[in-house]
This record gives C-alpha cells, structure tokens and sequence, in this order.
C-alpha cells in the first residue's frame, strides 16, 4: 500500500473540483449498477470500478477528443469519463436496442464510434495489441493523436503483453500503456502471478519509459498522465504508467472474496480517492459544503436519467438477431 | 447421495488426488479463490498450493507446462477457466499435445486432462459464449469428453486420467447448479461410448452437454403428442461412437442432431454427414439439425434465447422430418 | 500474359498498394527476407519499410495490431507466414476480428484482409502441414477465401480489401508455382460465389483451394471411363454458395466432396449436411467425402501422399457413388 | 559481433579436444545432411547448425544422463551431442522407420526417450512451456534434475517466451534457458524484432538471473553453462544464458540469404568455434596434427556409418499411417 497521507493539495482548486466531480460520476454510477444488478436489471458478468476511479478520470481528463480509448471488462467508468452517454451505457447493460451496443455487447463490451472508445474486452489483455495498431494507424497517416490502453495488472502475465509493448517500442508508435494495479487478479495477488512484481521496472525491459503512480491520488495520476501524454503525442514512442490502486468491491458480482484479508480491504477504504480529495479540498477551504451537496446532486440527478432512459428501454426485435454479423453492404 | 453436478467433479478430483500422487490441479484460480465456478472449491485447503497450484494469466504458458508436466511422469488435470481462453493456448493444445505421440512415433505420450466450462446461456456475451467442443473434436490426437449427467460428471475424469494420451472434459456452465442422486460407489466410467438416455422408436435426436436437458424436455414435448424420441447422448465427441448412432437411425429412419456450436462446420455436420454415408437407404427423411444461429452470441436475453437452440426449435426440427418422407 | 500463382498475388499486392495509401502490407519476413515464399518479393525496394513491414515473431501481437490499424482507418493486408501459426493468434481472430462489429451493434467494422498460406505436401511433417481454412469456416463475422485459380489468385485480394469485414485467404503452398496465362487486364473477382471449372453431367466434384488440380486431374480419369464430372470450385468457404452446390447437385444427383481437412469436422462435413438438407430426394446415393487421413501429417513421403487426398481415392470415391443407388 | 581474439586457453586440453571433437561431429554431420538435402535423400524444411557448434557442445557437456533437453527445429546438433544415435537421426531424414521417430517427425521432430530428447519442435517457442512443465514434474516429485531448453533469439518477441520466464521463475523451476542468438530470425535482425536487444538485461525483468557468452568460445559457454546448471540444480531456480553466435549457412535449404552482406557471414567466419579451438589447441601443442587427422577420421567415419545405416533404411508399411494417434490400448 502507498505511504502517502492523501492527494497533494491541488494547485488549480477548480480543476480539482473537477475531477473530484468525475469521480463521483463513476462512483454513483457504479454504485447504482451493483444495485440494478441485485434487482436483476443488469446480467451477465459485471465488474465495478469503486476505488480504482482516480485511475480513469486522472488519466482521461489528459486526451484530446479524437484520442482513443481502449479499455476492459471493468470499464462502465472508462466509457462514462470518456463521454459516453450515461443513458446509453445502462440502457446497454439492460440489453436494450438504445444501448451503446444496441443491446449486444453489456456491461463487459462498451464501445462508442463518436468518442474512440474502442471497448469493453473481455480478453483479459486482448485490448493490447488493438491498441498498437491504432496507433499505428496514426502514426503511419502521420495523426497526432494518442491510444491509452487500460489493462489489469494480470494481463501482465499474458504473451499479449509482452507482444505488444515490443511491437510499440520497436515501432515507437503513440501508445499509453495504462496498467490498473489493484493488486488483484481475480483471487491471484500480484505476487503470485510475477516473478518481478515492480511492473514499471518490467516496462523498462522494452526500453519503454515507465514509472509507477499512486492511483488513489487523482492529482497524482493526472500529473504522470499529462506527462505521459504529451511525452507520446510528441513523439517520444509509447510510455507505461503503472497506477497503484484497489478494488473496494469483489472482483465481479459473483465472487466470495476469500483470497484476501478484511483488515486489508478497510486499510485502503482509507485511501478512497473520492473521500480523500473532498477532505482535502474541504480542508483547504476550495469545496463549501452547499458546493459539495450541489455536485452531488447534480452527479446523482445524472445517474437518475440514466436509470430512466434505461428503464424506459425497449428490446431489439428478434428478427434483427443475425445483423451485424456482417456489415450492410449492396450485391457486389 | 445428493449431490449436483459440481460436486460430482469436485469428488472426482478429489478421488484423483488422493489415489495418485502423480495427480495435481493447475489454472488460474482453481486455489485461494475456489475456482471460478467454485468446483475446486475446498482443494487448496486440503492438498495445498503444490497441488491445487494457481496460475498467472498465462494460458499457452500453463496449457504447455501441463503438457510438459505429462510429459514429465506427472497426471496433470489442467483447469483452462473456459473454453473462450484456451484460444490464447490452442497452438500447445493442437501442436503439441495432439501431435508429440505422432511426431516422435509412439516414444512420448502426453497422459493430461484438460477441464473447460463451454457454452451460452448465462448472457456473458459474444467473447465468454464460445461452444467449441465440436470444433476441437476436429483434431486427430485428442480425445474430447462432454459430461452431460450427474454420473458422467463424477465418473469421466478418472477414466480420463487413466487415458495415456491427451483428455479435453467439456463442462456447461449450465450444467454446475443440477442437483441429483447419484450412487455411493459411483465411479469411473466408460469415455468411449455414447448412451441412450430415453428410448423411442419414432426418431432419433442426438445431442451432448448442455443441451441434454434441452432435448429430454423436448421428447417429453413430443411423446405428449404421440412422438417417441430416442434420445443420444454423445458424450464423447471424438473418437465418435459411429455403432451408436447407426443403431439409433436403424430403430428410428429418422434423426436430429442438437448441437450448441454454430451449425456452419458444427460437429452436427459430421454427424449428419456420418449418418447419410452409412446409412442412407435407412433414413426416411434427411437427418435434420438445431444449432446456434450464426452469430456472435449477443448479451440481450432475448436475442441469446433465440440464439441458442430450444424445446421450441427442437420440435419443429422434429416435426419436419416426421413430417417429411415415408 | 504468362504469370504464376505466386506473381498473381503479388502484383494484387503492388496494385492495392499502388491504389490506396491506406493498404499496407505487414508479416513475418515479408520485407527484407522477400516473404518465406516470395510472394512479396521485391515490394519492400518499391513502398519502403512502412508500409512493408517486417515484424517480429508475435502472431498475436501483429494480427492484433492489424485489426486495430484498421479500426483505425487503414487498409492492412497481414500476412500470417502459414496457418499453422496462426494458431498463436487465434484468440485475436476470433474474439476480436470476427466479434467487433457485432459486439459494437454496428459501430465498428474491421477491414482487414489476412493472407496464409495453407497445406500439406512438401513433407513438412505435423506442426507445418494444417489445412484449417475449413475449420476457421466455422466462425462467424469471418469471410474464407481461398483461391485455386491464377485469376482468383489476381483478383481476390482487392475484392477484400473493399469488403468492410475481415477476410482470410488461404494460399496453398503448392500452388505458388503454377504458371499459366492470365488476362492482361485481369482485376478483381466476386468473392460471393463458387465456380463451375468443368461440366458434367454424371457426378458433382465439389473442392476448393490446392486440391482443385486433383480433382480436375481425377476428372479426366473418369471422363476417359466415360463418366463426366461436373467439377465446382468452392472459391469462398464462408459464406457458402449453397445456390452452386444445389445447381451441380440438381444436375448430377451424386456427388463427392474433396477436402484436404481431416475428415472429422471438416468442411466437407457442413457440404455434405447441406446438400442432404436441401436435396435428399434428388440424391441417387449419398454424398462421398475423400478428406485426409485423421493423423497429423507425417513426415515420410509415402506416409504423406497416403494421407492426402489422392486422384486415385478421387476416383475410387465416385465409382462408390456412381456404383450406389438409383 | 564479439571482440575477443579467441576462445580461452583451455586449463584441461584433454578436455577441450574432447569438445573439439564433439563440435566437429556436429559439423561434419550437418555437412552431410546439406550433401543429403541436394541429393534429395532429405526432404520438407532442413535447418543446420554450422557455425553454431559451440553452443550445443558447451551447454550439453554439462548436463546429466537424466537431464532434459528440449530443442527447436534447427536441432539435428543437439539431438547428436545428446546422444541420439547419428543413424537413427538421418533415416528419420530419410523417412525411414528405422528414424528415431519411424519417419513421422523428420529433420525438425527428432526424439529419443532413452536420451529425455524432448524434440524437435517447429513453432518457434513453442518448446517452452513445454521445458517449464518437465521441470515442474521434476520439482513436484523432489528430482534433482535440469531441463535445458534452446530456442532462438527470434523466439524471445513471443508471448510464449514471456509467458514461460514468468513461470518457471515464479516457480522457481530448474530450467535453463539457452538463447542462441545468431542475429537473425531468418530474415528479421535482432534489432528489428526486439526494442530491447540485449537478452540478458530483457531477461532480468523475470528476476531470471542471466548472462551473455561467447557462443563461438566453446570453453566459455561450458564454463558459463556449467555455473548456471549448477546452480540450476541445486534449487536456484531458472537460469538464462545468451549465447552470441552466429550461423554460417542459409537458414533454411530455401533461403538466398538477401538480408545480410556478405562481408558480415565472411567476419563471423573468422570467428569458426571450430577452427578456432583446432588453432588455439595446435598453438599450445595440446593438439599434434596425426591426432586431429586421426580425430577427423573418425568423425568422417562415424558419419558415414551414419549414412549407410540410413541409406539401408526402410519406409514403414503404408498400412501404419494412422498408428501413434493414439497410444495402443486395451479395450476398456
Ligand atoms: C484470457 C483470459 N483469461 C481469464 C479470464 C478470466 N478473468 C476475467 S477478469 C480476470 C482477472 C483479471 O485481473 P486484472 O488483469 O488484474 O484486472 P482487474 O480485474 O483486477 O481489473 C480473469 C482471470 C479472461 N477474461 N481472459
Ligand atoms: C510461431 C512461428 N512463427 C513463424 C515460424 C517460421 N519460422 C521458422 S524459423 C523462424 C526464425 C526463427 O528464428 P530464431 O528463433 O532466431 O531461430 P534460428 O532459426 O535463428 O535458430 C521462423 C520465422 C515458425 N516456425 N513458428
Ligand atoms: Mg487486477
Ligand atoms: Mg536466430
């Protein structure tokens, strides 16, 4: 666990305020998902980001709109940052033809055309090498523009990995490499998956520039990940930020949560990312409580709307079963 | 004794691990957290990590050390979560397990048992949906087993771990809650042969794993109209039992294949196909089949449903080739 | 213009590079090496090393890369040195390739064209010797080309490249020697439907890829015995042209698949399920397979030709056609 | 290329005309084969080893009789020098069912149980989980025994590369990984296919502890091999060696070597293991010419028992196509 005692004081309080406000969105959301999941609305296998939230918003709030985004099964908070339709997302997890995914994909496979998102893989590390080639196909059509991948720390282990931070060092192509450390794959702790568990240090043997974040600290991450950013969109090859966070919840709505300690989980519930940068905001005098209770509820009329347009969903009609098997094209 | 389908597993290897201390568990998660679908659950604590050994993310890493391990002397039972990853290891899985007997003539066989679950129908969508049992059964060197019973569940593995050459043991994640009765002494069975799991002259419907349920509900439908169905289940998908299914079309002139893979190049297509070649001048109408549609398996429970073959989708298939012919 | 089946390819290349900027082609040695069979040899000294891109040994890593190049806007051509490694990256074709325009509801298309080489014959023994076009026929959202002919070997490619989902093509490895004439203006072909190489009346030889040479040779076997073949090149393994094999079927009413897949499972399997499907009753006999033996491919040339499908099993497989029934 | 003039003096001569002798029948061995291959006795894909020789020779003189070895498809050396029977290695390139795999593998499956030659394998790093799990049954049953497993410098871009170092060093398995780098992957320089070129660094990120040898020094990859199998047995986990070497001929029979100059093959041909340890040898006396033309005689003679054995070979009845599919059994 980091030493640290909180987020550094925000040099911008507004900003601050900002990205504290992103962060309660996923928070909120999430939350009502687990809800929605214990009433049934939501199936499948569905995986929530409380606690690791300072992650995607630090490091989204960097990229330009025509970046691209490629994420996990764990990425409800990733598409919601990225500018995905909240409505849209839940209407998707509700398998609804007004869902992101037309109903297709669910909670594991968001993707959205208008903002890059590039999903939603359920592979774990099979977004990687999707990654490389989008920014590769910048890079070759001479595009400025920037690919952050998120992966888990257990898709470290995988061949995937390994292929592709090679291929984007080789090739310096514009790739952040976004690793969500959260100590846990599953019920495996890092330590029982790596040799080498400092995974900065293992970037380095692609001679890709790494370096390690406290990723319950958004202003942390947003700091390494403007860096980073603008260090890739320069040209400077791929870079790998290895972000130190937690799981609060388990591992998907299925899982017992017998691999780890209770005493564990109430140590880094200590660390919330959204309690310590609002008492620290609080503390410094930059968050008035009516301030505070005004994002809220704007934060929680927003995850309403998007409950409503969901509930509000209808099913895509059966006939449409075979489409997008193969896109619509005339005789040739 | 009560048990249920992952039960009957978990006393399966628990039997293994006990018998032979040759015999250890390895895959992601099978240890502290119990198993993804908690079949192992309760192991790590008795054989410890030695034997219920968790692995990274690593499948092709794993799948070949479970093949390097057979090779090795030990009797690794290799658990690959689902079949949807052993994608990232089908290269050690086709290259090497199936083909290191052939290729080094007859010195090294490679005595490992692989676990998968397979199939749809829990709305995990197109990448966690895969049914590609009947694919692999396409691969000379394997043998490729679908449990589909209670007794099936406790007996195959044992028999698989006495199979000197590479086991692939198909479980449908929809089969783990099933609950039943199963003898005290149930053990090992027989992985070569299909069985008739209901009796009926008036066609044949052939299927395997998750779908067994599917069509013994679908000839409780059809006997209620008059229409007794022989119900096949394969259980082994490779070698296929040809004497059994012959013997079920000689009884019925008339046959379905129910078969959860895509029906473009499924293993009903090798049935089908087995049946006509050896049995033409006996079928009284062309061996019908009810497969998934042809696509990704979409998350929506309405779409999966239609997807994915039916009672309703298996009486029709039925009601043509009755229909049809002499 | 006189030109082989490896020239054909490559200038479909140099004419998709030369035509749009957005193609690239991307492999295992296909720059500096000139391609592990020369296809494209001499492409490197004339687009430069961007856009014939060597890349390391990551099967998954590059195929991966080239279904993100074209979700982002590009045109990549992957070359997979041969099937048999492409198993490295099946995970990516599968779960990515063939699932993202599915799984988006539309959103994403992946104009990806893949080009392996396919086949046995050359003695290369078990792990370089798949023939698995058939099998990849399984998967939805994939299209499965494999082109027998020296037009087809000119024109496929860039009817691929327009098509906005991915595309396999399969090139047999004996095949990149065939000389021949071809059109001068040769371009694109459909990749819809199958072809009709020779006409006859007596029975249906359904094949595709390298065993198209076979099959014509066993062609004129039986001819000089008086029985006309009517010879239907497949062309496109997915979707199927199920329209050709009924047509073939309706005129010869017997027929015999050829397919260098091993039997269980293969492709021929799904032909003959369908012919039996769609025209039971204007069958005389029931649809013959000649596959290769169920044995990974071994090394030893009289052990390799057993295994394959010969004109000599051709023949003997129509006369137990033409022999049966009505 | 490496800078040194030579290979070290040896301390034991007697020794060092031993290993002299061992990579010399390497050489005269693979000569033959690539005289076979024109004559079209051997067929399918063939890869040789000249040049090469010190790294097998080195590595394999210090392992035990019930050591493992796994190979690649470039192996006809190691399957030698591990003491499969030179016979049985070419009517198996023959097709014969006098082969030591009865024809079915051919140039790039040779094995032999009697030896624990584990192939023979021609999907590049497809060896490698393969040698993790043979260690793995060695350490779960309390054997001290080592596998080593040789593989390309190709084969290190692979996820199975990755994926296996993690393993075996997580586990802390009694493998020893040989990386003979000669450069290139078939056409592909090393620098082409990795970002990070050096091995021995790249292997450190696994906690691997790894070195790089003079692969054309055959003393000093004994040395090198002889600490690292050591300590391999003696429970210290996996080790890595990088042995810079470097081929002499095409890669494969079909190969017109387009992507290196000829001046570069003509450098490293200074650098012969062979002719080099022959001079060092001569020039301290330790090896008098009537015994090396006595040491090539047999050689030369052990070869052509070789050929002749092969050239008696038989092919197996064509009835025999489907056996080893499956292992012969009783009906259950
Ligand atoms: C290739 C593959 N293997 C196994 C799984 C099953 N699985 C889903 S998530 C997961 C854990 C991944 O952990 P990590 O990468 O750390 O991400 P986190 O869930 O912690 O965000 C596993 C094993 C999978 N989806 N894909
Ligand atoms: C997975 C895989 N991809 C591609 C090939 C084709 N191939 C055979 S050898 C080779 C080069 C391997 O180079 P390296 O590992 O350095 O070994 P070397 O041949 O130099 O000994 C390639 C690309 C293969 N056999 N397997
Ligand atoms: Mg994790
Ligand atoms: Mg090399």
């Amino acid at each position: 666990m980091n030493g640290d005692a909180g987020p550094r004081v925000a040099a911008d309080p507004a900003h601050a305020r900002e990205l504290l406000r992103q962060m309660l969105r996923v928070r909120r959301f999430e939350e009502k998902c687990v809800e929605l999941y214990s009433a049934t609305k939501i199936r499948g296998f569905m995986h929530v980001y409380i606690g690791e939230e300072a992650v995607a918003a630090g490091v989204l709030s960097t990229l330009a709109p025509d970046d691209a985004v490629v994420a996990t099964y764990r990425e409800h908070g990733h598409a919601l940052l990225r500018g995905v339709d909240p409505g849209a997302i839940l209407a998707e997890m509700y398998g609804y033809q007004e869902g992101c995914c037309r109903g297709r994909g669910g909670s594991m496979h968001l993707f959205d055309a208008g903002t890059r998102f590039y999903g939603g893989n359920a592979i774990v590390a099979g977004g990687l090498p999707l990654a490389v080639g989008l920014a590769l196909a910048d890079k070759m059509a001479g595009r400025s523009r920037v690919t952050a991948c998120f992966f888990g720390e257990g898709a470290v282990a995988e061949g995937e990995f390994h292929e592709s931070m090679n291929l984007a060092a080789l090739w310096e192509l514009p790739v952040l490499f976004c690793c969500e450390n959260n100590l846990y794959a599953m019920g495996t702790a890092l330590g029982r998956s790596e040799s080498q568990t400092d995974l900065a240090l293992k970037a380095a043997g692609y001679e890709v520039a790494a370096w390690a974040v406290d990723g319950m600290d958004v202003i942390a991450v947003e700091e390494a990940a403007r860096r980073a950013v603008d260090a890739v969109r320069a040209g400077g090859g791929p870079h790998f930020l290895e972000l130190r966070t937690y799981r609060f919840r388990a591992h998907s709505m299925y899982d017992p949560e017998r691999y780890r300690e209770k005493a564990e989980v109430a140590q880094w519930l200590e660390r919330d990312p959204v309690s310590l940068l609002h008492a620290s905001l609080a503390a410094a005098g930059d968050l008035p409580d009516t301030e505070w209770e005004r994002v809220q509820r704007a934060v929680d009329a927003e995850v309403q709307a998007a409950v409503d347009f969901a509930e509000a969903g209808t099913p895509e009609p059966v006939e449409e079963l075979t489409r997008f098997v193969y896109s619509e094209r005339g005789a040739q | 004794m009560k048990t249920t389908y992952r039960e009957a597993i978990r006393a399966a290897m628990r039997e293994a691990l006990l018998g032979d201390e040759r015999v250890f568990l390895m895959g992601e998660d099978v240890g502290r957290y119990g198993g993804c679908f908690a079949v192992s659950l309760g192991l790590l604590e008795e054989f410890g990590p030695e034997r219920i050994r968790d692995t990274p993310l690593s499948e092709s890493g794993f799948v070949g050390a479970g093949i390097g391990a057979a090779l090795g002397g030990m009797r690794p039972i290799v658990e690959i979560m689902t079949v949807n990853f052993s994608l990232l290891a089908l290269d050690q899985l086709v290259n090497n397990a199936a083909t290191l007997l052939h290729m080094s003539g007859g010195q090294f066989n490679v005595p490992v048992v692989f676990r998968l679950t397979t199939g749809a129908g829990r709305q995990l969508a197109a990448q966690h949906s895969h049914s590609l049992e009947g694919w692999y059964a396409h691969i000379p060197g394997l043998r490729i087993l679908t449990p589909a019973t209670l007794e099936d569940a406790r007996g195959m593995l044992g028999t698989a771990l006495e199979d000197p050459d590479p086991v692939l043991i198909f479980e449908h994640g929809s089969l783990y809650n099933v609950p039943g009765e199963i003898a005290d002494d149930a053990g090992l069975v027989n992985i070569d042969k299909a069985a008739v799991r209901r009796a009926g002259a008036d066609v044949a419907l052939i299927t395997y794993g998750g779908t067994l349920p599917v069509v013994l509900e679908s000839a409780d439908r059809l006997a209620a109209e008059g229409i007794e169905a022989e119900v096949v289940d394969l259980r082994v998908l490779r070698p296929l039992d040809d004497a059994a299914l012959l013997a079920a079309v000689a009884k019925t002139h008339r046959a379905v294949v129910v078969d959860e893979g895509w029906r473009s190049g499924s293993l009903s297509a090798e049935i089908s196909a087995r049946i006509t070649e050896q049995a033409f001048f006996d079928l009284d109408a062309p061996v019908g089949r009810v497969c998934s549609a042809e696509v990704p398996v979409p998350y929506a429970r309405h779409l999966e449903l239609a997807a994915l073959p039916s009672v309703e989708r298996v009486v029709e298939a039925v009601h043509k080739v009755v229909g049809a012919g002499g």
